[in-house]
């Protein structure tokens, strides 16, 4: 078609562009003194990145991610190289494990590992051991769930006990959910299954029940109930302070959400926004969602100056002062035993007295078939 | 012709463009003090012969020498050449002045030289006034002005001159010739002056290459070009004329028209078989005309316009057979009045007579 | 109804149309510097004056280097395809020959196919073929080859009325090829080249789409505003934009000002 | 006369070579990836029809498109039906201050596409601008603007009117307005002027404004997913999904194919539809 073939002479300035080029192609991976993480930007305190950089005399090199499943693509195309520290929550740290994407850790490097909360010792969190080897993998960070916030001036607060409430008429047009595919089909799963009663059933794992891997047939009527809630739904916010706005305007009256709109309207109260009745049900009667954040770190990076700085790194987020400061910014309850620094109001907004709770919530999880439960939301999306 | 007094010389060049010949084999030999002209039809390949001597071209046969120095494959920006485009292509970003100086300063000379030069070069062409305008702000004789200036102020090897003309309205044209000549003979230096218009190469020119199909067809003095055109197609192509078909009668002296009644004596010099066809070409001026009632021979016929040319008068004729012929005479008081019969004539030493098909021959 | 009565009519109809385009498309900019100035970034109505989120940004080294990056992705992206682009233009107009319009709608393809489409494939490839995370070049290849076609139609829209043989006279007047492009050329197409690079500068500075998939581990501002979505994009990145609003603003408003400068001189 | 063709070769070639390299091949990767699997996060590589199968039979994927379809026509003729008398009054009456003009169209571009359709989103959402000035006064809000297909279509026309308009300027600056004159002089009125002489010699100019929009409109991820509600999901969202959260690439790239395909044939047609002698193209390159 074009009388361009690739000539000796253009494959020679192709070749001599490339030389060129090359010191940009110099993967970051060469460079010595950064620090580069895969992370969720609520994370991110400035003041205290700068404090580490100048402390350790490096650069650190954040990037974000929005969902598990697109920091884990991140990683598989070739990211264990360019990232030292990933964040994660619920069952993924066993995946990118299992997939060699993470090297194991060594708590006793990280001093502020003692202070955990009892279920977050390195002991009794399993979550982040890998299950053959025994292998510690991470660090535990933040926790919650993903429950319903509402506002209990126009939603009586028994009414929140069960999941029905999301899927309820009486609230057309003034619910909300996350527009993440992965939770809602979950949560739906836990309705979906309490009213079949198929959850002690053999489920299709052969392992115990877990939301995220369904049958074709729950997922059929996961299918259904959303496309039923969907005419309900004013809208599946993308962001924080969309929700924030929602509910504080009244738009919305229930949502399902990490609880951390929940804490920030309570903050927004507390310093002078009208007042409106908010609460939180963290567990529902037929189950709720929980999930742990966690710091991982990749196996690009080997034993030695980078390593220890990864930890010291990861030393410094779990530290008491810098955990509570994350907690009040990102309204997230922490792993840390913050008890001693926090007041009362605290402990009760940040959770620090339940943390046994964690327990009985459903850890987020990688679906059983992506496919299968793409499909079922585009089904849902198209509808 | 490789004589020491050719100051540019150009030989055996050849372009072609695939299988189409642009140029073929010309050889043509410039003296200093020259003003050449090439004349020729548009597509003739004049354009091509002037881009090849200005190295904007490449020819793929023959060598080019200024001076004796061979310049075939010498970048055009090292010529030391001036040049005159058709349309002047004055760099519209950039005042009068900063034109001027543009082939100074290329040529890296001092400051005050360039102001030096164009202060002289703007002197002569009367452009003093108007340096600091934009080329936009001229009118197309300034515009042409500047551009002459352009290819003079760094005294060129040569100048080549592309239709530089051809854009001018016709006084201001005529105005133009003149100078340009003037600047050629006060600068000493060749001036190759390519146009498709006659009277411009005419009335400039030392002497003019006719070039026609990418073959130079006559090369001389402007008045033996005019005068003894060495091919039909000079001969149609410069000057004015009339053509006519004509056989040589059996006794080898006479031509009789085939579509007139008028047949005139071979001149002494040509040398025709009987029964040639030839083509006899007349320029306008060299007609007879005599009114029908004096007698005599001739071809009849009827004038059916007049139109006055300044100091000429313009016959417009229409012979008995329907063919259209025009007669320049000097202007007199008493005109040949319209619908007269009259007799076309010629005298035989004045029309120049080739056998027929020897433009085809020759290629 | 006189002429010269409907023409205003006309003029002015179209006046208050434009003025309210404008308003429509600066609302959301005036949006973005409300909320930079409030202490609810979410509902800044009515506007405070309130500079903290300034103060922050000035320390915030993450969104500085985010920045950085863009700015960095924004030139080198702008240049290349600016190049390319040239390259291209005058291949078509010049040398081309019949093959013009086949090689017109090839250059021009990469505008017809989506930039997410662009971004997405370009990164199946690098990864299929080099096991290769995107990294700051991949991710200026990538937005060139979108950037390249405006570019080129931009340059081609200006050059088509070029004359070429504006080059020959400066040659003859003994300029070399380089000098000629850069004395004669180059000062009088450059609206054209400017129009290509501040276009290609703008499109890639905030181009999500292709940088994307593309970036690795270099965060520039699309990126970071993507990553802060879940949480809430934060006043430091409002302030951010609005000072490169403000910035840019000042510069036409300097433009402005010579062009009436420039009148009056005339 | 070997210099001029090499020359005029790297002149030609380099371009060519970069898109070929990073334009073309990328292109041909995805269509290989189409005809492979995703399971669980991981690309199969079986040659399948599948995801083809599944985008043909699947009532989801065709309604997306359908969606995206009606969206992208309905943006792009609404835009081209603004941005012709934007760029009239620019092209007629802008006078020196034209660049300004164009340039205050660009100013917008440099903040990034995601925050201004968060603002968009603060503007057109239930407690923003609009309706909260609505509330305020005491009216009930306007519940089309948010979270509908209704507040996509506006955030459409904010991000691709400067484009249109600066297409449909450009092809205008170049348009000779004696012309108008000369169709005045013949006894056409306004009307007939611009349709007999205006309109055609802009038509190429205009469909290319069109096509600038049509194409991204079609392919749009964010819009949908900021503005578009729970029923605004559109094609493009639904294939940026497919790369970024479900993780199936195999099915992505055979939207993505889909897409590439279906712009190039709405490309051709337009292209066909159009006689580009009539809009006055003298055809390119002049050597």
């Amino acid at each position: 078609m074009f009388d361009t073939k690739l000539t000796r002479r253009s494959v020679l300035v192709a070749g001599a562009t490339t030389a060129l080029a090359m010191p940009f192609v110099r993967p970051s991976w060469a460079a010595p003194d950064t620090v580069r993480a895969l992370m969720w930007e609520a994370y991110l305190l400035p003041d205290q990145i700068t404090a580490f950089e100048e402390a350790n005399k490096v650069k650190f090199v954040p990037s974000f991610f929005d969902g598990n499943s697109e920091a884990y693509n991140k990683l598989r195309v070739g990211g264990s190289k360019e990232f030292d520290l990933v964040q994660a929550d619920g069952f993924w740290p066993q995946l990118y494990f299992r997939e060699g994407l993470l090297r194991a850790v060594d708590y006793s490097k990280v001093p502020n590992a003692s202070g955990y909360l009892p279920e977050f010792e390195a002991e009794a969190f399993k979550v982040l051991s890998d299950p053959k080897s025994g292998k510690k993998i991470g660090f535990p960070f933040c926790w919650g769930a993903y429950g319903i916030t509402y506002d209990a001036g126009k939603v009586q607060p028994e009414r929140t006990e069960t999941l029905e409430c999301m899927f309820s008429s009486d609230y057309s047009g003034m619910l909300s959910t996350s527009a993440r595919f992965e939770e809602n089909i979950a949560l739906a799963a836990l309705l979906v299954t309490d009213r079949l009663g198929s959850r002690d059933k053999p489920r299709p794992d052969g392992k115990p029940f877990n939301p995220y891997v369904l049958s074709d047939e729950e997922l059929a009527e996961v299918e259904k109930l959303l496309i039923q809630q969907k005419s309900l739904l004013l809208t599946r916010y993308q962001d924080n302070p969309t929700l924030f706005q929602l509910l504080q305007s009244g738009a919305v009256v229930a949502a399902t959400e990490f609880a951390q709109v929940f804490r920030q309207l309570l903050t927004a109260e507390a310093q002078g926004a009208a007042p409106v009745d908010f609460r939180h049900a963290l567990k529902m009667k037929e189950g709720g969602l929980g999930w742990v954040d966690t710091w991982l770190v990749t196996s690009g990076v080997q034993d030695g100056a980078k390593f220890d700085l990864c930890n010291s790194f990861i030393d410094l987020m779990i530290s008491p002062a810098v955990m509570k400061k994350i907690g009040e910014v990102a309204g997230c309850s922490t792993t840390v035993d913050l008890r001693s620094i926090s007041n009362e109001t605290e402990r009760k907004l940040f959770l620090m007295d339940r943390s046994n709770e964690i327990a009985d919530l459903f850890m987020f999880d990688q679906p059983s078939s992506p496919e299968k439960w793409e499909r079922v939301w585009s089904n849902v999306q198209a509808a | 012709m490789s004589n020491a007094s050719s100051y540019i010389r150009i030989d055996n060049v050849s372009r072609r463009y695939g299988a189409f010949k642009a140029l073929d084999d010309v050889s043509l030999d410039i003296s200093k003090e020259e003003f050449i002209a090439i004349l020729g039809p548009s597509g003739s390949g004049k354009s091509t012969l002037l881009r090849l001597i200005a190295g904007l071209d490449r020819p793929t046969e023959g060598r080019i020498h200024f001076e004796g120095k061979d310049v075939t494959e010498l970048a055009p920006h090292k010529r030391g050449i001036g040049m005159v485009f058709q349309e002047f292509l004055l760099f519209p970003h950039r005042t009068v002045r900063e034109n001027l100086a543009f082939p100074l300063r290329m040529r890296n000379e001092a400051k005050g030289e360039i102001e030096e030069r164009v202060e002289w070069v703007a002197g002569i062409l009367s452009l003093s006034t108007m340096l600091d305008r934009y080329p936009s702000q001229l009118s197309g004789g300034q515009q042409q002005r500047v551009a002459l200036g352009r290819g003079l102020v760094a005294r060129p090897t040569l100048l080549l001159l592309d239709e530089p003309l051809a854009n001018l309205d016709r006084e201001l044209r005529q105005e133009m010739e003149i100078e340009i000549r003037r600047y050629q003979k006060q600068l000493g230096i060749p001036f190759i002056y390519v146009t498709h218009n006659q009277e411009e190469a005419l009335s400039m020119s030392d002497r003019i290459a006719v070039i026609n199909n990418g073959r130079l067809e006559a090369l001389g003095e402007r008045q033996a070009i005019y005068d003894h055109p060495q091919t039909p197609f000079v001969a149609r192509f410069v000057g004015k004329s009339s053509k006519f078909q004509g056989v040589v009668e059996p006794d080898g002296a006479t031509v009789r028209l085939t579509r007139h009644d008028y047949e005139f004596a071979l001149p002494s010099d040509k040398t025709f078989k009987p029964g040639d066809a030839v083509e006899i070409f007349v320029k306008n001026e060299r007609f007879d005309i005599t009114p029908k009632q004096h007698g005599g021979a001739g071809i009849p016929s009827k004038v059916v316009d007049v139109v006055l040319r300044g100091p000429f008068l313009e016959y417009v004729l229409e012979t008995d057979r329907g063919d259209t012929v025009i007669a320049v005479k000097p202007k007199r008081n008493d005109p040949i009045p319209l619908q007269e019969r009259v007799l076309l004539s010629w005298n035989p030493a004045d029309c120049h007579i080739f056998k027929d098909g020897a433009d085809d021959a020759r290629r | 109804m006189s002429p010269s009565f409907t023409d205003s009519l006309i003029k002015w109809t179209l006046a208050a149309f434009l003025a309210l385009v404008f308003a429509f498309l600066y609302m959301p900019i005036v949006h973005i510097l409300f909320a930079s100035l409030s202490t609810r970034p979410n509902f800044p109505y009515p506007p405070e004056f309130n500079v903290a989120s300034y103060v922050r940004l000035s320390t915030n080294t993450v969104y500085q280097s985010a920045f950085l990056n863009s700015l960095l992705l924004a030139s080198c992206t702008a240049v290349l395809s600016t190049v390319l682009g040239f390259l291209a233009t005058v291949g078509v107009l010049r040398f081309a020959g019949k093959r013009a319009l086949i090689y017109a709608i090839f250059f021009a393809a990469p505008l017809f196919v989506s930039e997410i489409l662009l971004g997405i494939s370009s990164m199946a490839l690098y990864y299929m073929l080099f096991e290769l995370q995107g990294n700051m070049l991949t991710a200026i290849i990538a937005n060139a080859v979108h950037c390249f076609s405006f570019c080129f139609l931009i340059m081609a829209a200006m050059l088509y009325k070029y004359d070429w043989r504006m080059n020959e006279a400066a040659i003859v007047c003994g300029a070399s090829p380089l000098r000629s492009f850069f004395e004669v050329m180059l000062p009088i197409t450059w609206p054209g080249i400017m129009g290509s690079l501040i276009t290609a500068f703008v499109l890639s500075l905030n181009g999500l789409d292709v940088s994307f998939y593309l970036l690795g581990a270099t965060p520039t501002m699309p990126s970071v505003a993507w990553g802060a979505l879940r949480y809430g994009v934060k006043p430091e990145l409002y302030a951010l934009s609005s000072l490169i609003n403000i910035i840019v603003f000042a510069m036409i408003i300097a433009l402005l000002v010579a062009i009436r400068l420039k009148r009056k001189a005339v | 006369m070997q210099d001029a063709n090499l020359q005029r070769r790297l002149i030609l070639n380099i371009p060519t070579a970069f898109l070929l390299l990073f334009f073309v091949l990328p292109l041909t990767a995805l269509v290989v990836l189409s005809f492979w699997q995703t399971e669980n996060y991981k690309i199969v590589h079986d040659w399948t029809l599948m995801n083809y199968t599944t985008l043909a039979t699947e009532g989801a994927y065709i309604t997306f498109f359908l969606r995206s379809l009606v969206m992208a026509v309905g943006v792009s003729v609404t835009l081209v039906a603004l941005a012709w008398p934007i760029a009239y009054f620019i092209v007629r009456y802008g006078g020196r201050y034209r660049i300004i003009f164009s340039l205050l169209l660009v100013i917008p571009f440099l903040s990034g596409e995601v925050l201004r359709l968060i603002a968009l989103q603060g503007m057109l959402g239930p407690a923003g601008l609009v309706n909260g000035a609505l509330i305020r006064m005491g009216a009930a809000p306007l519940r089309m603007i948010m979270y509908s297909n209704a507040a996509s279509f506006i955030a459409f026309i904010y991000l691709y009117l400067p484009l249109v308009v600066t297409t449909v300027y450009l092809s205008l600056i170049n348009f000779d307005f004696r012309l108008a004159h000369a169709a005045s002089a013949c006894g056409a009125n306004r009307f007939r002027i611009f349709t007999e002489v205006v309109w055609p010699l802009n038509l190429s100019g205009t469909i290319v404004g069109f096509m600038l929009a049509f194409i991204p409109t079609l392919s749009a991820s964010l819009v949908p997913r900021f503005l578009g509600g729970p029923n605004g999901t559109l094609y493009g969202m639904s294939m940026a999904q497919q790369f970024g959260e479900s993780g199936t690439w195999a099915l992505g790239a055979a939207m993505g194919v889909v897409l590439f395909l279906f712009s190039a044939v709405a490309l051709a047609i337009l292209s066909y539809g159009v006689d580009l002698r009539r809009t006055g193209f003298t055809g390119l390159g002049r050597q």
